[in-house]
This record gives C-alpha cells, structure tokens and sequence, in this order.
C-alpha cells in the first residue's frame, strides 16, 4: 500500500478555481498547481526531472543571457497576452545580440486571488508559443502574493542563447553612412495593449506584432551577417527610445526620414485619438537593425522574404553627430529631432 | 485620415512656402506671433520653420493651459490630493508639471496621493458615481475649449446628487491674455519687439467664434488669422498674415472655415455661462496677474467648488528668477537666449513654465528643433537688439 | 493647446452620446455640446466631447484655396 | 557643442527620492535610476556595455540555468534583505546541482512610491553579495507598477553555471543506505524574517542563514564527488518539504534523527511562540546531501571544515519505502512522520 | 527552554513507559480518552504510541475547537466576510478549515473577502482602532482558555467606544463536551466502548481548575489526571491513570500542579462570566447538539455581537456521511476504520472535523503515525469487537 | 487544543503588559488575567495573554515524582 500515491488528490477546478496563499508556500497545493498548471503547458523533459534547476549541453563558444519582467496590463490584449510576450520578448533579447536562443526559464508572481482559467490561458499560450519558437522553458519558480501586492500575475522570464562564430553585434557598433532598417510598422503592441486600457478603451482591430524574431534573425545573419552592425527591439519607448540609445552609445546622430517608417493607419489613427507621437509607442514584434552600406540592399531582401520583415524597409542613416542627435525630415518636408519621450507615455489632452 | 491627411500634404506646403517667399518684402522681416501651443506643436513637429524665408518668423504665444498654471496651483493640488479623503482627477498633460521643491502629481502619487489621469471629465464623474465614499475632485483646466466639458460635468453632477464631486478650477481664457500681451510695456514700446500678426486660435474658435478678435485687430491694429491646427492650416495662415500685412490690413480673417464660424458654439458658451464667472485676476505663469484672465465657479455652486469645499490655499511660489519665460511668451526673447535652456531646463528636470509641456516654447525648441541651433550661426531673425 | 480630432459619426446613441470613428478606431463620446448630430456628420473631438461640426463644403473650399495658393508658389 | 551630454541631469535625490512610474517608462528617467543606482551597484563591464543582454564565453559541456522570484516581506530583515536572498538563492539553486555558478540576471518590478534609499540599500547588498561569491549580475530588467500592484519590490534572478565534467546529481539517485547531510541549524531565516512580521513582531536575535553555498559544494566535490547522489537546498517548506520531494521522486523513504538536526535553541523558542515545528521553516543558507554510505565520513569532514558546514550533521539515512515516508525518531524516543505543511505556514494557536 | 526542555527528557519517558508496562495487568487493556487535542498533537509528535505498552491505548477526544466547530459557522463566517464593509480578523488555525462545497477562508480571501490572520484579540482591536470606517469582525473561537482573551477584548472596545468592533463568538466548554461524551449511547452501552480514565486538559485546567472534573469523576466513575502538555506530563499522567484503574479509584489527580490550581484562574472566570452567558445548546462538529455546550454574548453587548448587528444566519451543512468523526471523537472507532482516512480524506483535503486541525484525530495520525499501518498487521487495542 | 508557553518575565510595563522572554526571544503580551506579574516570574502565555503563573515549587515537585517514577521504571 503506498500511501503518497494513493492519496487522492482534488483535481484542480481550472474552470472556477483561484490561486490561493497555500498555493506558494512549498507544499502540497503548489506542486499540484506547478504540475498541474505549468508543466502541463510547457510540457518538457527538464522540468518533469522535477529538480531546482535543469541542465543541458552546451556547445563551447560565446553565449548571452537576458531577463525581462512582464507586468503588462491588460494581461490579455488583441494579439497576445503577458504570458506570449514572455516568451517573444526575452527571445528577441537574445536575438538581438544575433544569438539562437536555447532556452528559457519563466518566475512567476500570482496574486492571490488569481483564477486558475487565466493562468492556465497564460501558460498555454506560452507553451505554444515557447513550442513554435522552438526554445523550450527548461525551470521556473512559482511565488504567490497577498491581493493587493501585485496585479494578477507578474512573469519574470530569463534565456540563454549562442551566438553563431565570429558574429560580435554591440551597441558602440554604428558607423556614420550606415543604414537604418525597421522589419515591419511601428507601434502596433502598444496602440492594442492600450485600446483595452481600462479609462481609454476604444475600438479597433489592431493586434499586438508580439512575435519571436529569431528566425529572421538568422536569415538576415546568414545573408549579410559580417554587415550587421547591430540589432534593437524597439519596445518601451518605441523606436524613438532605441534610435536615441544607439546613438548615444555609437556617439553617432541618425537622420531619418518619416515617410519611410512603416505605420498601419489605424494605429496612426490610435494616436491622434490618444495625442501620441507612434515613434514612442512600443513594438514587441518589430526590430531595428543598423548594417553597413554595402550589407544594406541583401539583408532589406531577406527581411522582406521572411514574413516576420515583409514590410521591413530601410528609413534612413547614420550621421556623424557629436550631439547624438536623431533627426527626422518629416513627411511635410522640415526637419525635427526625434527624442526619448519624458515621462511616462501619458494619453495627452494637448 | 479624412480632414486631417489632405492637410498635411508637404508637397503643398513647400509650394505655398515659394509662394510665401515670393510675397514677403526682403527689405523687411515678418513676426507673427501663434498664441496657441497646438501651433506651436504643429510648427515644431512638421519642421515648418525649415520651410519660411528666414525673414518671416513665428513668436511661440502662451496658449499652452498646463503651461501657464502657477506653480501654486500645482502646489494647492498636491496638497489637497495628499489628504487621505480625496481623489484628484486630472488629464495626464498635469502630471509631470513640477510644484515647489521638485514635486509634481506623478511623485505625489508615488508618495501616496490617490491620483488618477482621466481622459475625460466624464470618467472623473464615473469615478465619483463609482466611489461614492471617495471625494473626487476634478482638477480642472484649459481655455475654452476645456471648458464646456467641465461645464457639462458639474451640470450631470448636480442633475444626479452626487455631493462627492467637485472642481478645482483653472479655466483661462484667451482673449484676455492676448489683450494682456499686447498692453505689455515691452510689446507697446516701439521698436524692442514688433508682433505684426497673430495666428488665431483653432479649436478655441470653434467655441467663441471669431468675433472677440475684431476688438484685437482693430484697437491694436493687427491682422489675425483663425487657422487650423494641421500643418497645410498653419502655412495657409502665414501666407495670409504675409498678405495682410503688404496690403496694411489689420483684419479678422478666418483660415478655418470648415470649423469655426463667427459666433462659435454658443450652446457651450451658454453651459459655460450658466456655471463659471470671471475672477476679476488670476496669475498666469510666466505673464503675471491677467486681470479677468480666467473662470470660477458661480457662488450658487460653492458646493462643488473644491477650493471652497476644502479651503484651499494658493501658496505663493516664484519661478527660477533666471528663468525667462515671461519675455518669451510675449515674443520679446527665445528659448535659447535663457541661460539655463538645455542645460539646468530640459522636459525633463524643466525651471519655466515654457519648458513644461511639449507645446511650450522651450520644450517645442528642445524637443523638436534643438538641431537647428548648429546651423544657425547668425540670428537673422533676432527682435531683441 | 487643445488637441482635437476629426471623428466621423457612426452612430448616434441615447443621451447626446455617439459612437464615431477615425481610420478604423472607434470610441464613444459625448455630442451634448453639438445640435443636430447624424451618421456620417464629421466632428471636432476634444477631451471626450465633440466640440463643433466640420462643414465639408468649407473643408473643401480650404483645401481648394491651400491649391490655388501652392499652385502659385509652385509658378512662382 | 554637445548638448545631450551638456544636458544637466539632476541627480538622482537618493536620500528623500521615491521611484515614480516615469522610472519605469522606457525614457531618460529610467536611464538614470539603472545606472544610478543598479548599475552603480553592481558595477562591471557586461552592465556598461549597455546591451539587452550580455554575451560571455563558455566552454563546452553541461550547463545549468535556474530561477527564482523573491517577494519576501519585510523586505529587510535580521542577516538580509531581499537582494542577498535573490543572489544567493538562486546561485545555491545552481550549486545544488553541483555546477560552479557563472552569471546571474536580474528582474525587479518595483512599486511606485518605493524609496530609492531602499533600492539602494537592496542592491548595493546585491551587489555585495554577488562580489563576494564571484558571480556577477550581467543583465537585468527594471519595471515599476502602480502603487499597491507590488509590495516594495520584487526581484526575480535567474542563473547560469557550468557542471563538472562527469558530474550528474538527479532528483532520484537517492538509494536505501545513503546517508543524509545537513550543513547547519535549520530555521534560522523563516525564524528571521518572522520575527519581524507585523502580526508576529517579536525580539530575537536570530539572523537569517541566507549565503552562497557554492564554495562549500565545490569542497565537497572535491572530496567526495562520486559518492555524492544529490544535494536540495531546504528553501521554502524546509528540510520537511525537501526531504518528501526527495523521497517522492527518488521513490525511496528516509529515517532521520530528530536529536541529531542541528537547531539554534532561540530557534526552537521562536518556533514555540508561533506554534511552528522548524522542520518546516525556511533555510536560505542550508542544504541537505544525499551521500552513498562509503563517502559519507569524507563528505561530512570536508563540510565541516568549511566556514558554512561547520555544524554540518549525518542526521540520518534513506530506507526503503514504497510509501515514501519521511520518518523520524523523536528525541523523545518515539517515531512519527514528518510530513510536508499543508496549507501554508500560519502562526497557529493550536 | 526553562519549563519545556525538562519535560521532554526521552529517557526518563522510557524509564516511566517502563513502569507503566510493569504496573499494567497484562490480562486487560486501558482506554485512556485525551480530551484535548494539545494531548492529541503531544502523543502524535513525539511517537509516545511507541512507548507504550501494546494493551495501554490512547483515545483521542474532541478537544479542539476547530475540529468541533460546525461547518455551518465556517459558511457564516464566509459570508460575512465577503460583505464588502467587514473586515474579519481571525486565528492562522482556522483559515483552512473548509466550509461547504470546498469553500474556505482563505479561498474567501482569494476570492476578495478582506480576512486577516492576529495572533491575539489585541491585533484585531489594534485593526478597529486604525481602521474606523471599517467593520471588524473578531471570528472568536476556542475554549476557556481562549475565551478570557475575547472577553478582554471586548471589555477595551467598549472602554475605547469602538463601535466599528464586534466578535463572532464560537467559544465553547469543555466540561459540557466530556459529560456529552460519558452520556452517549454507545459510550455508555458496556461493551461496546470502554473509557477507563482521562487525561483532563492542561491549559483549560489553568483557567477552570480541577474542580469541574469532580463530577464527572463521581458521577461516571472515572479517573480524571490533569495533565500539562509536555510530553513527560503526559506519560506520567497516563502511569497516574494505570495507576487509579488498578486501584479502583476514580479520583480526579492534578499532575500539572506547576500551573493549575482546584479553583482556576477566578479573575478570568469574573471577566468571562461578566461578558458572556450559556447558550442552550451548540452544535460541536462530530458531536451534535451539546446541551449548554457553548457561550454567547450577554444581551445588554448585543451591539459588539456579530451575529445580531449584522443578522447572520448559520446555514445547515452536513458532513459527508461517510465521514467517521463522530464516533471517533467518543473513542468507538479509529481513524484508519474510516473508508475515506487518506484517501478522498487527507489534511490537504479534509472531510471532517477530525481532519481539519492537526490535532485532530485523523488529522494527527495521518500527519504523524501513518508509518505505524504497516507494523500493526492485528489490531490489539481495537475495541469495537 | 489552546497552545501555550512558560515564559519569563523580563519588564513589568504599563497598562497590565509584560516583556517576556523564553530563550533569548522575546515579545510583549498582555498580564490583565493574573495579577501581581513581577520580573522573574514564569507565566503560562495563550494567543498573547498569560493565563497563569507557573509555580517552581510545584514544578519542581512534578520533576521529582516524574524522575521518581523514571526510577522505579528503570529498576523494573
Ligand atoms: S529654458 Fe526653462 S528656464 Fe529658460 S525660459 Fe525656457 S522654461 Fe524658462
Ligand atoms: S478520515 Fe476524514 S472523513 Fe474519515 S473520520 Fe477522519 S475526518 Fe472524518
Ligand atoms: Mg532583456
Ligand atoms: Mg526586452
Ligand atoms: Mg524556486
Ligand atoms: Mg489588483
Ligand atoms: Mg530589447
Ligand atoms: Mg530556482
Ligand atoms: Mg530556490
Ligand atoms: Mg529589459
Ligand atoms: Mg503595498
Ligand atoms: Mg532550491
């Protein structure tokens, strides 16, 4: 007779169930909503070993490792949810760099109170996602928080990756003459993570670009790798934030020019109805990536041959510019800087 | 985007900006002053200066409402949202506005403060109705424009018995401070600074018409233009300010016909009517006391007005004294002849109240057009000797 | 100051409310401030409040005179 | 003339200073409070290099990757705060599986309104911390969220490390006849940081055990490395929880010695004050070792030799046991079981 | 630890289990009933089973007020809480404790209710006092020991004129539980279960004192020994009992003369009597309706008396049928003879009083003596033929 | 049921409250049901409130017959 196995366990009610404080505090409770839960979703040799941390081989050679927090809200917006970009955003981290991602590890903060439905929905869609990108979350960690101390549920995911021989991507790389391409439209994440926004809430059928961009990461390393400078996501701040860091840590300027930039007129629509310039609204779908004159041409092709870059297009070039100035000719003809936003993105009255 | 793209269409522009060019005397240099800081805004962020003769030049007014309110005001607002029973709702542009000794709403709240940004009035009200132990005071600004909304929220206010609900008000108004502006002794006194235009207000216009300007362009002699806020608009209203000019007119002309129209919405201005009276003066930061210059609530409304409800106090703050904001917004210096623009003032850490929001002078110059200081080695442009 | 937009009106609601459009976004907003209003009418949109009516016919009339005055730069 | 550099930043007021939510908005505000305070903090070139991850080079072999969310409160307490245990715990989750840690991240979201004093304090202990055990914190993340969405701070680590050739600890390698290890009292940090719990506030001067055990395992590697099966450290639900994940998933029972668990006698008052048995209080510098019966005596000398094993104890054995029990002799002489908590750790009266 | 460390000592426990095995009449078994679950949780953690002589068996009574209390109070107490005005501070023991349809406290948490865990009634006044727009809500629960602390807290509220501050009260008697226990009809059939003695409780003791226990000892003719809670305290305690069965006598022994007195703590019986008075009968989960088994609020406190202020009702909840506690908790059957015992049944998941605390009965052995299944291949001490 | 402690007395202070200690942890609880509380006293302490002084006289006498009965175990 074995007791432990025996013993009957209330199968969890995902349907109208919640996150309890008994379900964070190193018992029973929480490895049943681990197990059933999260290993369920992503679904996975390491985790089933069931050990504190989870090992794998690795090839020698040069490796990169990034984390992000995940504290979006809305949880569950057109195109995606907290848990999808958990996955996409810290795989883009380790794309930026040129690196394939290996893998991944996924902390998560639970309100107490939280429904199970909403968690379960989370990691599912993070499973999915995790599965189609082909970078598997290998360890995690659950805590849960009194109500009131959090706000649903945070994701704090990390993930490690290789970066192919010889390819050394730095954020000091740009060099004036340089052209600047952006995969796709800007400000898509942003404009549908606030259409849901609680005081704002307005109508449209735009969706978050939230996507994992390593494949055209290597599409684009493979055809012009030895040209590429370098590589952003454009996320909080928008590609205004990045275009600034850039030239601040190249110690260059940019000089762009507006009509280039790709840019649905729905979400343009967004933000006039919202008083926001698009240049400072968030992407999570989306890179910018700075590459020599002569790589320019080959890599726009091969961006715009993957689904992930069809829209890519290339909006400008590095200037030599002690002030690190990113200047862009507006689509009216004149010239104006493009700057970091201060403060918070606030919807604006004037 | 209908009546918003065709207006925006730069090829247009560059022509009207030859045409513009081809009109303006070279013997002599055009100041035309835009009052409203959604001209400026535009200015700013289509690069329009790129495209005018560098003899005709835009003077950057006070018509940003966030801009012009004391920092006392800002002072009595954190105050008041500071006090456990109240919640202060107010449009995001406040937030980043700093009070004495670097505070601001945002870090108010951070300390504590139950503040919330509203995109309308009518979500202050839902929160009030939502809230009902809450006092929810609704930090009120803006011209004209801003007004009747507010106007209309204290009306459904009262309509439904919601006795946890009142206003801080900061309504301005506009033809005072332009008339303000114009009695300057700096602005009057002959040959330091010379307005030969104003670019008239456009969604103002849409609700008090374009009447109360005739007084303007008649007893100050000074041709105005009402005109829109898209760029297309803003061209157009140079041009007929340029035409103007040549002929020595001094006349009320209208660029923004398909919004406003002579007499504006006067079912606004009858809701704004029946609720607010003028204070006989109020400051305006960077102009001083505007006499009749902005709006309270009528005394039968005390009830629901929050700086009686809650005794407020307007504590007396002063501006960095270097700080030269004042001369800005009425056209007799610019941004960069302050000694701490972009360096001590920036949108970030701003000393001024042109600093404050985007459409102010100095952080439309710095946030848009702070290239242009390389290239511009000589000032042709320059009003102050 | 005072940003404001043109939004098409898609539907008139009860209580002087009305949903209108830009480009595909959608909101509901307040028309008590404008008489008359129907589908299709083009309103300034301020602060959740539309403000004033756009005239197409003197929309159009601008743009017509913006034309005339380009087309003399342009010959200038 | 330079102007973004000319720029006056006003420095960060650290002293009165709290985080608002324009710290977290992607601008020049949040620039400053990662540089000025967590890049100052933990200071190295990988931080400076400015990029969205960081890249380092690694030898060929097996690697492992953990991580945890840490949402402790009150967030300073008796031996530590919130920033030593996200160091610490996570670099023991790597050396428990043996490896030598390399690399850690670092994800904090923090609550509008938090005092940047205390950030400082969390993160220069980080940084301590983390230069004390010789793994860096290369990359991180900051978020801030509304005021009562979090509770201070919360920081998720996650971490890297490289296992020694040959090495390979598993979950079920436990066998009947081993011998089991711990390295110290138990109970000393759940004791710590209840001590000054709102509710609970009592006087003591118990500190929390948090520490890196990563020097201690490489001795005992070192000297005992084949014999040794596996190594947990007692975290959450103490050496109770651990010893049942062990035995559940090594399908084995184990035997232990009440008499012989090493317990710090205000450790045991304040476990009687609360009502709580302390094998079931957090450790956070402990761990636990399953070692094959002919290296024990070697594992357990090498240990306490060691500055952080010097009370390290054979406190008992694994049996053999379908059911997977945890069976301990009383020191009163008799047997009972010790058993995971259910629910969670409450102060209880009776 | 002084007063705990001396009272552990294992090796004289074996020398006194030595003495209990020499003096007990191998020809006879003892059924010894712990009326209290701190008797229940002390024999349970430290294996004192394994000490004693196979025909010496400990019976594990219902002496836990949150084993006993109904499952109709817990559905109450939900649902006061979920009121969106109250707060309900309760003891850590009962958060766990399911109501109907595997509802909880802490679930009511999770779901919203504004609960919190004291460690005293002082943490909840303190609450009430910090909180005044509040209603708190003290969930009272336990036996006399427990219930001087209610008292005091309710005397203080009403010093202070707390009026926000009320108490749920579930304190129930010892005295009335043992007497319902030696009365039932299967306790009492000869036969069919046998209490030869019992060990009185320690801390209740220190309140009440010895004297309440003189009737039952009279009356049923049994031998009552007082007892502390530490481990030694109880194995004397039970050498004491051997003792008096193979004397014949049923006297009531105080082994814990360090705390208790014949009278009790008499200045804590004045502040209960002046607070509180019997109420008729109360149902104790497991038991049914005890018969002046409880207490109530005196009317003229009708006020600080949630179940008046705010008219709760305790909805009828039955325990699974299945379910054995009844009879365990008056010594008839064992845990392990229940079909749902670790099964459908276990702390985690807990389907009667016997389960819900860990010093229940099943709760107890599950936690701590399940191992001994195994060894025990015949049941020696089964008294239920 | 009703877990309670012996703790020491360290600090009579005001309003019928103690600083008591067991082991070198200590916490203020509440003497309102026993009177007379003096530093050096033990005390029963229940949910922060002490019920009861423990007698040492009588603690020692309990310690005596339990070694007693220890003894006459061991002989047995
Ligand atoms: S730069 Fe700043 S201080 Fe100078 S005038 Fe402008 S707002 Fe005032
Ligand atoms: S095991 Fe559960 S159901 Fe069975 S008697 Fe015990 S408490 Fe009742
Ligand atoms: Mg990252
Ligand atoms: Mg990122
Ligand atoms: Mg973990
Ligand atoms: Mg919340
Ligand atoms: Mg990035
Ligand atoms: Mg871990
Ligand atoms: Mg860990
Ligand atoms: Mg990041
Ligand atoms: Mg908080
Ligand atoms: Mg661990």
């Amino acid at each position: 007779m074995n007791m432990m196995i025996k013993a009957y366990r209330r199968k969890l009610d995902v349907a109208n169930g919640r996150v309890d404080l008994s379900h964070g505090a190193g018992g029973r409770a929480m490895g049943q909503l681990i197990e059933g839960i999260f290993h369920k979703a992503f679904d996975n040799d390491w985790l089933r070993a069931g050990n504190d941390q989870s090992a794998f081989s690795v090839p020698g050679g040069r490796m990169v490792m990034t984390t992000d927090a995940y504290v979006v809200s809305p949880l569950f917006f057109p195109g995606g949810n907290i848990g999808t970009l958990a996955v996409h955003g810290t795989i883009n981290d380790i794309a930026m760099a040129g690196a394939v991602p290996l893998y991944l590890s996924a902390s998560f903060i639970i309100e107490e109170g939280f429904p199970f439905a909403d968690l379960e929905r989370i990691a599912q869609s993070m499973g999915a996602a995790s599965r189609e990108a082909g970078v598997p979350i290998i360890t995690g960690d659950t805590k849960v928080v009194e109500r009131c101390k959090a706000d649903g549920v945070f994701i704090s995911t990390a993930g490690v990756g290789m970066v192919p021989d010889g390819l050394d991507l730095r954020s000091d790389a740009a060099r004036p003459g340089d052209a600047v391409i952006i995969s796709g439209s800007i400000g898509d994440h942003g404009v549908a993570v606030m259409s849901k926004h609680e005081n704002l809430e307005f109508d449209t059928d735009i969706a978050s670009d939230s996507a994992a961009l390593h494949g055209l990461v290597a599409d684009m390393i493979a055809a012009g790798g030895a040209h590429i400078r370098l590589m952003r996501d454009p996320t909080r701040g928008g590609i205004a934030a990045t275009l600034n860091e850039i030239a601040s840590q190249s110690r260059v300027g940019f000089r762009i020019d507006e009509d280039k930039i790709p840019l649905k007129p729905e979400v343009a629509a967004a933000c006039e109805f919202l008083g926001l310039d698009p240049l400072n609204v968030a992407n999570e779908g989306k890179l910018v990536a700075v590459v020599a004159p002569e790589g320019a041409n080959a890599v726009l092709a091969t961006m715009r041959a993957h689904p992930l870059g069809s829209e890519a297009a290339l909006v400008g070039h590095v200037v030599a510019d002690d002030n690190c100035f990113v200047q862009m000719t507006t689509s009216f003809g004149g010239g104006r800087i493009v700057d970091w936003l201060s403060g918070e993105q606030l919807p604006r009255i004037c | 985007m209908k009546y918003i793209d065709e207006y925006r269409d730069g090829r247009l522009a560059k022509d009207i900006a030859r045409q513009i060019a081809a009109l303006a005397d070279p013997g002599r240099s055009y100041h035309f002053m835009e009052f409203c800081g959604g001209h400026t805004h535009a200015i700013s962020r289509y690069g329009l200066e790129d495209l005018l003769p560098a003899n005709v030049r835009m003077i950057h007014g006070p018509g940003c409402p966030v801009c012009v309110l004391p920092i006392g005001r800002i002072d009595a607002a954190i105050a008041l949202a500071m006090r456990p029973e109240i919640t202060l709702c107010t449009y995001g542009d406040l937030m980043r506005v700093p009070g004495s000794n670097g505070s601001s709403l945002l870090k108010a709240k951070a300390a504590g403060a139950d503040i919330r940004m509203v995109y309308s009035t009518l979500d202050a009200l839902r929160i009030a109705e939502a809230e009902l132990e809450r006092e929810v005071v609704f930090f009120a600004i803006g011209f004209e424009t801003t007004t009747p909304p507010t106007a209309l929220a204290l009306k459904a206010a009262i309509a439904k018995g919601l006795g946890n609900f009142s206003i801080f008000c900061n309504h301005v108004l506009t033809p005072a401070a332009i008339q303000n502006i114009l009695e300057s002794p700096d602005v009057r006194k002959l040959g330091t600074i010379k307005i030969d235009g104003f670019v008239g207000p456009a969604h103002v216009s849409t609700v008090i018409g374009t009447e109360p300007y005739e007084f303007f362009a008649g007893e100050f002699q000074k041709p105005v233009v009402v005109a829109g806020f898209e760029p297309l608009d803003v061209i157009q209203a140079i041009l007929m300010l340029v035409r103007q000019v040549n002929d020595g007119r001094h006349e009320v002309e209208n660029q923004y016909i398909r919004a406003v129209t002579a007499l504006g919405n006067e079912k606004a201005q009858a809701e704004v009517a029946n609720f607010f009276e003028l204070r006989e003066s109020f400051e305006w930061r960077g102009l001083g006391e505007v006499p009749y210059g902005a709006l309270r609530l009528r005394p039968q409304y005390v009830a629901y007005d929050a700086e009686k409800r809650f005794s407020m106090v307007t504590p007396a703050a002063k501006d960095n004294p270097a700080c030269a904001c004042g001369a800005i917004l009425r056209g007799v210096r610019r941004p960069t002849d302050c000694k701490l623009f972009g360096t001590v003032c920036t949108p970030d850490t701003p000393m001024g109240s042109c600093m404050v929001s985007s459409e102010g002078a100095c952080a439309a110059h710095w946030t848009y057009g702070r290239f242009r200081e390389r290239a511009r080695q000589v000032d042709v442009g320059r009003a102050v000797a | 100051m005072c940003l404001a937009i043109p939004v098409q009106v898609k539907e008139v609601l009860p209580d002087h409310m009305a949903k209108v459009t830009l480009d595909g976004v959608s909101k509901i907003v307040s028309t008590a401030l404008v008489d008359d209003v129907r589908p299709g009418d083009y309103l300034v949109l301020h602060v959740g409040y539309a403000l004033a009516k756009i005239d197409p016919e003197e929309a159009e009339r601008t743009l017509a005179l913006i034309r005339e005055a380009a087309a003399m730069g342009d010959a200038a």
